[in-house]
């Protein structure tokens, strides 16, 4: 982590650097205090996989994950990132992390615009592992935070009781062998 | 929507977060959770020229009991407290309250010192502060004060803080097997601001309630207790004309402001049902009162 | 139309046929009727297929407008009206020009140099009138939220940035903000040259509506509120606008429904060549119709890139959204309805006033939902007498247009109030009433009491597996049961007809340059694979899915063969695009016809490098087989090879066209009506007047169903939408006419927790105006779920003596009517 | 937002009355109010540090009084702006009632709130303006109890602030919403049909109002 621990004395307010680990790989990058998360990730890195719904913190569609747990990426400053470990759709993508998942919405057309499904399958993904047993109403508890405006949420809570059973099933299986 | 410019600092010491908040003043503003300050510095309603984030300060994290109870760290996070064990055991009244706000995404990060601090009206923990009788604790560099959740709260987002004072962390006294304990809350969606919430406790003593505390989500400008209402029902056993009783004077005493879409009667009329559904958890007896406490 | 010319196409279309009864929900579910064992894998057509285009948007690999970023593109911020009605007395620009970053800051005569404004009228709507308006305020700002000065930059933090230092000196005026009173006299004229502050009227009376009235045994009646909504789409309006002076040739990314319409509207109001204007849209995070209208930030966008000579990119930010986005239903109409004592319907009236903005929206006007609302009311019902009057007046708040449903929600929920009304005063089960009134299956085609031509519907099929698939008597018994123990839940049905697939009668004859007819072209690669281009595009409902689905039965390929190109005024054919359901019906049956009409060329290509009879040849799953044999006998690749790389081996004189366009416009009637019902199941408590969503059901006749799993997801969306208006949204204003829930916290929209599951099943009656027989799906479960719950809920409160038939039904309202408060 | 209430002052009217007009007492009355500046006769300035939860916001009101009844009572019309925080307007009844050695103020108001704050803040407004008033006549008691014992406010410093209209760039926070603050109104509109008289506690509330806070379950 860069050293942010002293405000300079001028109160600068233009770029710092910052260590960020983001999708496992650790770099240095500038950023302006008052960019928050996701502005950071979308445009200083290109990764346009999150979303800005609201910047308010409501929608949901700028979910990432920091050190590990969901968070709203609009109500994150890059900077409070600095010396932790981010996570976004595009990196769980590609280590499989979500893959069971991303088919079940594919499956069960859990999806439409898709402008909420980066938040959607990061929400999702964290009840996976927080709370395996969840039921269909815990799974709709769960997903409340993030909007989405095309789907009647059926199908999302289709897909991802979907998940939660073939993990399951997986797991029985794995423990009777 | 972008925040305007400011600077940043974080502190790993609470010295030198106390030090930059005397330095600074008010155009220094402390960043906890910032699940508040940076959807306001978004909206450009605020403009303050230097952050002070507080999560690399250690003194300010964890959950643990003392001799004076649960000490619940400022920067204990909704998710910490919604998951762990010593608050399921000495304040299960946190655990009945966490799944009320907003969502995971938010729980992970918003902070308990952070809700307490801003006071919201609507929002859970300071109302669950005060119906524990919890204690906050202040920290200046002019020393560490202790302020009773009950004089704590002293308006619309205002609060006994003062303009150099950081809160450290809460203390709340471990809950006592005959205490009982009942939290509901009506909001429009899950997860949304209270309407009207009521977080009690109260001590059951074969049927004869004690220390009776009231707290109220969403009805004032301010998180509060109605000692009135608690007061008719300390050393009562619980039946229908106490209720009666209960409900008359809590109409009385409180008085419920409009909201958006609720006017002030409506909520007067559902802080009612709220007082009878809670008193229907706290003074019957467990089996009959199990399940009464889901709205 | 022409029966199906293919064998193959006959037998899926047959097979969908004999499914027609069978519900598909849940999706997961197996078609039920067996497919011939032969074309098995070959059929695409009505089965529940994945989308093949979505894995990029589970992996946050989409393209949306914001994600776009051009060489020198520069962002835009608008500082908008911040009250209902305002004189613009000075406009202080040159602090903020001195900020870093800031490249221009325009105010409304800037940009009123190059861009002409438009006056929002169609000549089919008699009377209807409205004023001039540019793409920023000049003088005088009409909401709050108009735009009044732009900020450009070269960062959206800069333009914002310096957005805080123009300063704009204004008086507010007074304004007109009660729909109710728009039209007195004391009331001010927002555009005095227009006289009054009424847009828009109409009258409807078949005669026999006082006679009916006075011969009825049960006279029922309602005033029915509907709140203002707006429609929330999860990716906020935004363009980016790239003009290059040097090829004159502007080129704009747009998150849109209707790419041509918006071609034809910046060459017009810009003056450039319509072919120097390419729209396209790639990724659009949601629709509903906020994005099918030109707002006046889409031309200051357009306008500011051609001043600036570079890119200029808008995206509303949400606050923005809540302000600038197209609002919609602000209704209040009286209505009655005329039963005999053995139940039947004689009449329906009503009388509705709704409030628009200060200006009809551009271009496809303010004045089609209260239109529709008078077309629609009785809809479903055989009565002959009916009266509506229309009142669509002005008001100081941001405008409204054409949101999902379009005034189906509220037709829907004003005539199913009534019924239920009627029904509890017959003592007649409601279920029951709706059976004895809807026009019967067998009476089609049929002409509605407005007026409206219907083609094929089927409520009586669809009450009688309503009935069955939730299980009615057992539903009413539980309810029964529960009430005795102070459990009030209620049951509330809603029948509906829906308007898609329209012909030029919805705009076109109105003067609008809105396309009704679609096109497709579809082209056969040299590898085998087939490129479908259509101008109908995706917003997510999976128009690309079903378009694949359908070429690959049409030409006789693997769905995995087939490739869809949409959203781009320069590669696709000419067409309208998307709404007003019509993508599956219109430009489905495009693709269909471009489809067969490839397969004939490659038959006829296969003819000549096989030389054997065309009548002997068939096209299966992207072989060409002997049709006597089922041989297999020229793959597609080798065909694709031969006929682009060595047409020198076919005979003289034939040349291969492997690549077709069709078009197809709905020219039978003027809308393809559907139909459908909806039923819900609801608990109120009557303590805190909080309604719990229990159930959820929607039988629904959209014709031909090309992927059950699609549809039935975006008919649960639908109703969710539906429900948001019924349960949750509303526009709040206070009294000077500035919005106090503008936010998404405050606005509230469905959420996961507090919506019901929905089971969907289908009656499949074919529009017989097309060869697919497709009719539009999208809208028809928010025409119908408002109208449900409220009924439910209504129900649920009718011992206690209670009803609300204001939505959003909020538990205050609840309350009131309980006389707890 | 309406906003009605009564409140019985240890005070004779004519001593509430003129405590009233004195823009001093008011300025050490309004929960933040900084300054208070007269511009010219027509017309009288507030610059208030709204503070409010997570908000802070600069406003300045402007208040006019018509109606005027001397001991008797007024109406005040008041705008009050925030910059790009928001705007508010609304106007105010007062009336003042001999109550034994006391006297009776009851007072009305109604204010509507625009910009983003009158957008995101009507959670609040209701329970921010009842308690932006309750604070100004707590305060306002507290003055006029003051003044009994001879301790009198200090006289405004007329100096503080002038130049901020003209003011640099550098120093734009504050000015540019001074600036804009002052905008609408002059000409033909309401308020210059009636004589502007005084700044008053309905300032306060205004801006206060416009500053109240904000729907935010979100924000926690």
């Amino acid at each position: 982590m860069t050293d942010q621990e002293q405000a300079p004395d001028d109160l600068a307010t233009d770029a710092r650097a910052v260590s960020i680990t983001i999708n496992g790989t650790c770099s240095q990058h500038h950023v302006q205090p008052r960019t928050h998360l996701v502005d950071f990730l979308r445009e200083g890195l290109g990764l346009k996989g999150s979303h800005l719904g609201c910047e308010h913190g409501v929608c949901g569609a700028c979910t990432v994950q920091l050190d590990g747990q969901v968070v709203r990426g609009c109500l994150v400053l890059a900077v409070q990132a600095d010396g932790r470990s981010v996570n976004t759709i595009e990196g769980l993508s590609d280590s499989g992390a979500i893959r069971e998942l991303q088919q079940a919405f594919v499956r069960h057309n859990a999806l439409q615009c898709g402008f909420c499904t980066s938040g959607m399958l990061m929400a999702a993904h964290e009840l996976l592992e927080k709370n395996p047993d969840a039921n269909r109403e815990q799974v709709r508890e769960w997903i409340s935070g993030n909007y989405c405006r095309c789907t009647g949420y059926q199908a999302i809570v289709d897909a991802i009781c979907d998940v939660l059973a073939s993990r399951k099933t997986a797991q029985r299986e794995g423990a009777a062998a | 929507m972008k925040a305007p410019p400011f600077s940043y600092a974080r502190p790993r010491r609470l010295a030198d977060v106390l030090s930059l908040l005397e330095k600074h003043g008010d155009e220094a503003r402390l960043l906890a959770g910032g699940q508040t300050l940076l959807a306001t510095l978004n909206m450009r309603l605020s403009e303050p020229s230097l952050l002070i984030d507080m999560q690399s300060v250690q003194e300010l994290k964890g959950l643990s009991v003392t001799s004076n109870g649960l000490r619940i760290g400022a920067m204990v996070t909704h998710s910490e407290i919604e998951s762990s064990g010593l608050v399921a055991q000495h304040a299960p009244l946190l655990g009945l309250a966490a799944p009320h706000i907003a969502h995971r995404a938010i729980r992970n990060l918003g902070t308990f010192g952070g809700s307490i601090a801003y006071g919201d009206p609507a929002a859970e923990w300071p109302a669950c502060l005060l119906a524990l009788d919890g204690m906050v604790i202040a920290r200046s560099l002019q020393g560490e004060r202790r302020i009773a959740a009950l004089d704590f709260f002293t308006g619309l987002y205002t609060t006994e803080l003062a303009a150099n004072e950081l809160i450290v962390a809460c203390e709340i006294p471990v809950a006592t097997p005959s205490q009982r304990f009942a939290f509901h809350e009506l909001a429009r969606r899950h997860g949304d601001y209270a309407v009207v919430g009521l977080a009690a406790s109260a001590q059951w003593n074969d049927g004869e309630l004690d220390q009776v505390r009231l707290a109220w989500i969403g009805v004032g400008n301010m998180p509060l207790r109605s000692s009135a209402t608690e007061q008719i029902l300390q050393g009562q056993c619980l039946s229908d004309a106490l209720l009666a009783q209960a409900l008359q004077t809590l109409r009385s005493e409180l008085h419920a402001e409009a909201d958006l879409t609720h006017s002030a009667a409506a909520k007067q009329h559902l802080a009612g049902v709220m007082l009878k559904r809670a008193l229907n958890t706290l003074g019957r007896p467990r089996q009959l009162a199990e399940n009464s406490n889901i709205v | 139309m022409n029966a199906p010319e293919s064998r193959e196409l006959r037998l899926a279309l047959a097979v969908a046929a004999a499914r027609a009864e069978a519900p598909h929900s849940p999706p997961a579910d197996p078609v039920a009727a067996p497919l011939a064992a032969p074309l098995q894998d070959a059929r695409h057509i009505g089965q529940a297929i994945p989308r093949p285009n979505i894995e990029r948007l589970t992996q946050g690999r989409g393209q949306y407008v914001d994600d776009i970023e051009l060489p020198r593109m520069a962002h835009v911020v608008f500082w908008r009206s911040p009250v209902a009605h305002a004189r613009i007395r000075h406009i202080e620009r040159d602090f903020a020009r001195m900020m870093p970053g800031v490249l221009a800051v325009y105010d409304g005569k800037d940009l009123a140099t190059i861009c002409k404004p438009w006056v929002a009228t169609l000549t089919h709507l008699a009377g209807i009138k409205s004023a001039p308006q540019y793409p920023m305020a000049i003088d005088r700002a009409c909401w709050q939220g108009e735009p009044v000065v732009a900020v450009v930059a070269k960062t959206r933090a800069e333009a914002e940035d310096a957005l805080q230092y123009v300063q704009v000196e204004w008086e507010a005026l007074p304004a007109a903000l009660d729909m109710n009173t728009a039209l007195d006299p004391d009331t001010p004229v927002i555009h005095p040259e227009l006289g009054d502050n009424l847009c828009f009227s109409r009258s409807l009376d078949t005669g026999g509506v006082d006679e009916a009235f006075a011969r009825a045994d049960v006279v029922a009646e309602a005033t029915f509120d509907f709140g203002r909504h707006t429609g929330v789409t999860l990716e906020p309006r935004c363009q980016i606008a790239d003009y290059n002076p040097a090829s004159g040739q502007l080129t704009v990314y747009h998150s849109q429904q209707a790419p041509h319409m918006m071609q034809d509207l910046y060459a017009r109001q810009f003056d450039l060549p319509e072919s120097s204007v390419r729209v396209i849209c790639k990724d659009v995070g949601g629709s509903f119709g906020i994005k099918v209208h030109a707002y006046p930030d889409d031309f200051a966008t357009v306008a500011m890139s051609i001043l600036l000579k570079r890119p200029v990119k808008f995206v509303a930010d949400r606050l923005e959204s809540f302000v600038s986005d197209i609002h919609a239903r602000e209704h209040r109409i009286k209505g009655r309805i005329a039963v005999s004592k053995d139940g039947e319907i004689l009449a329906f009236e009503i009388d509705d006033v709704t409030g628009i903005g200060p200006f009809s929206m551009f271009p496809r006007t303010s004045g089609i939902e209260g239109n529709q609302v008078v077309n629609l009311t009785g809809g479903p019902y055989k009565h002959k007498a009916y009266r509506a009057t229309l009142k669509v007046v002005f008001l100081n708040k941001t405008p409204t247009c054409q949101y999902r449903g379009v005034g189906h929600p509220i037709a829907c929920a004003v005539t199913e109030g009534l019924v239920d009304l009627a029904a509890a005063k017959l003592g007649m089960d409601p279920l029951e009433l709706r059976k004895r009134n809807v026009i019967p299956d067998d009476a089609y085609p049929a002409t509605g009491a407005s007026g409206i031509k219907l083609e094929v519907l089927s409520h009586q099929a669809c009450l009688r597996k309503m009935e069955a698939l939730m299980d009615y008597p057992a539903l009413l018994a539980e309810q029964q049961a529960l009430r005795a123990k102070g459990i009030y839940r209620g049951i509330g049905f809603a029948t509906l007809i829906e308007l898609t697939n329209p012909g030029a009668a919805f705009y076109g004859v109105g003067g609008a340059r809105i396309s009704a007819q679609d096109g497709a072209t579809a082209r056969l690669e040299p590898g085998g694979g087939v490129a479908v281009m259509v101008s109908v595009g995706e917003q997510g409902q999976g128009s690309e899915a079903i378009f694949a689905q359908i070429a690959a039965d049409a030409v006789g390929v693997p769905m995995s063969q087939v490739r869809l190109v949409t959203g781009d005024t320069e590669t696709v054919p000419y067409g309208g695009g998307t709404w007003a359901s019509r993508g599956a019906g219109i430009g489905g049956e495009a693709v269909l016809q471009a489809g067969l009409a490839l397969r004939a060329n490659i038959l006829k290509v296969a003819e000549a490098i096989l030389k054997r009879e065309v009548q002997s040849l068939a096209l299966l799953d992207g072989v060409v087989i002997d049709v006597a044999t089922d041989e297999a006998l020229l793959p597609l690749h080798e065909l694709g090879r031969v006929a682009y790389y060595r047409p020198d081996t076919l005979p003289a004189g034939f040349t291969p066209e492997l690549m077709v366009t069709r078009h197809y416009a709905q020219r039978d009637y003027p809308f393809i009506f559907t139909n459908g019902v909806q039923a819900s199941y609801v608990e109120v408590d009557t303590e805190t007047g909080f309604v719990k969503l229990l159930k959820h059901w929607a039988v629904e006749d959209c014709g031909r169903v090309i992927n059950p799993m699609l549809v039935d997801e975006q008919i649960r969306g639908a109703i969710v939408q539906g429900i948001g208006g019924a349960l949750f949204e509303e526009c709040l204003y206070d009294d000077a006419g500035l919005m106090k829930n503008g936010s998404m916290a405050d606005y509230l929209v469905p959420m996961a927790a507090e919506m019901p599951d929905i089971v969907v099943a289908h009656i499949e009656t074919p529009t017989r105006s097309s060869m697919l027989g497709a009719k539009g799906a999208g809208e028809a479960g928010t025409a119908g779920a408002p109208g449900a719950v409220v009924n439910a809920i209504n129900d649920a409160l009718r011992p206690l003596r209670a009803e609300v038939w204001s939505q959003p039904v909020t538990p205050e309202k609840i309350l009131r009517a309980l006389g707890h408060i | 937002m309406e906003l009605q209430g009564s409140v019985t002052i240890p005070a004779a009217p004519q001593q509430v009355w003129q405590a009233l007009n004195d823009p001093e007492i008011l300025r050490l009355c309004i929960p933040g109010c900084e300054e208070v500046r007269q511009i010219s006769p027509q017309e009288m300035h507030a610059r208030v540090l709204l503070k409010l939860g997570p908000v802070r916001a600069n406003f300045v009101g402007k208040v006019l009084l018509t109606d005027v009844r001397p001991l008797l009572g007024c109406t005040l019309n008041f705008e009050g702006s925030g910059g790009s925080a928001g705007f508010a307007r609304g106007s105010s009844v007062i009336t003042l009632n001999a109550i034994a050695e006391d006297t009776r103020l009851d007072y009305t108001a109604q204010a509507s709130v625009a910009g983003k704050l009158g957008q995101i803040g009507g959670r609040l407004m209701d329970a921010s303006a009842r308690q932006m008033a309750d604070r100004f006549f707590a305060a306002f008691k507290a003055q006029i109890a003051g003044a009994a014992t001879g301790e009198r406010p200090i006289a405004v410093a007329e100096s503080a602030g002038a130049e901020a209209t003209t003011a640099a760039p550098t120093h734009f926070p504050v000015v540019a919403r001074a600036a804009s603050a002052a905008q609408s109104s002059q000409g033909e509109s309401w308020l210059d049909k009636e004589k502007p008289r005084l700044l008053w506690f309905v300032a306060g509330v205004a801006a206060t109002t416009i500053g109240v806070w904000m729907g935010a379950h979100w924000l926690r």
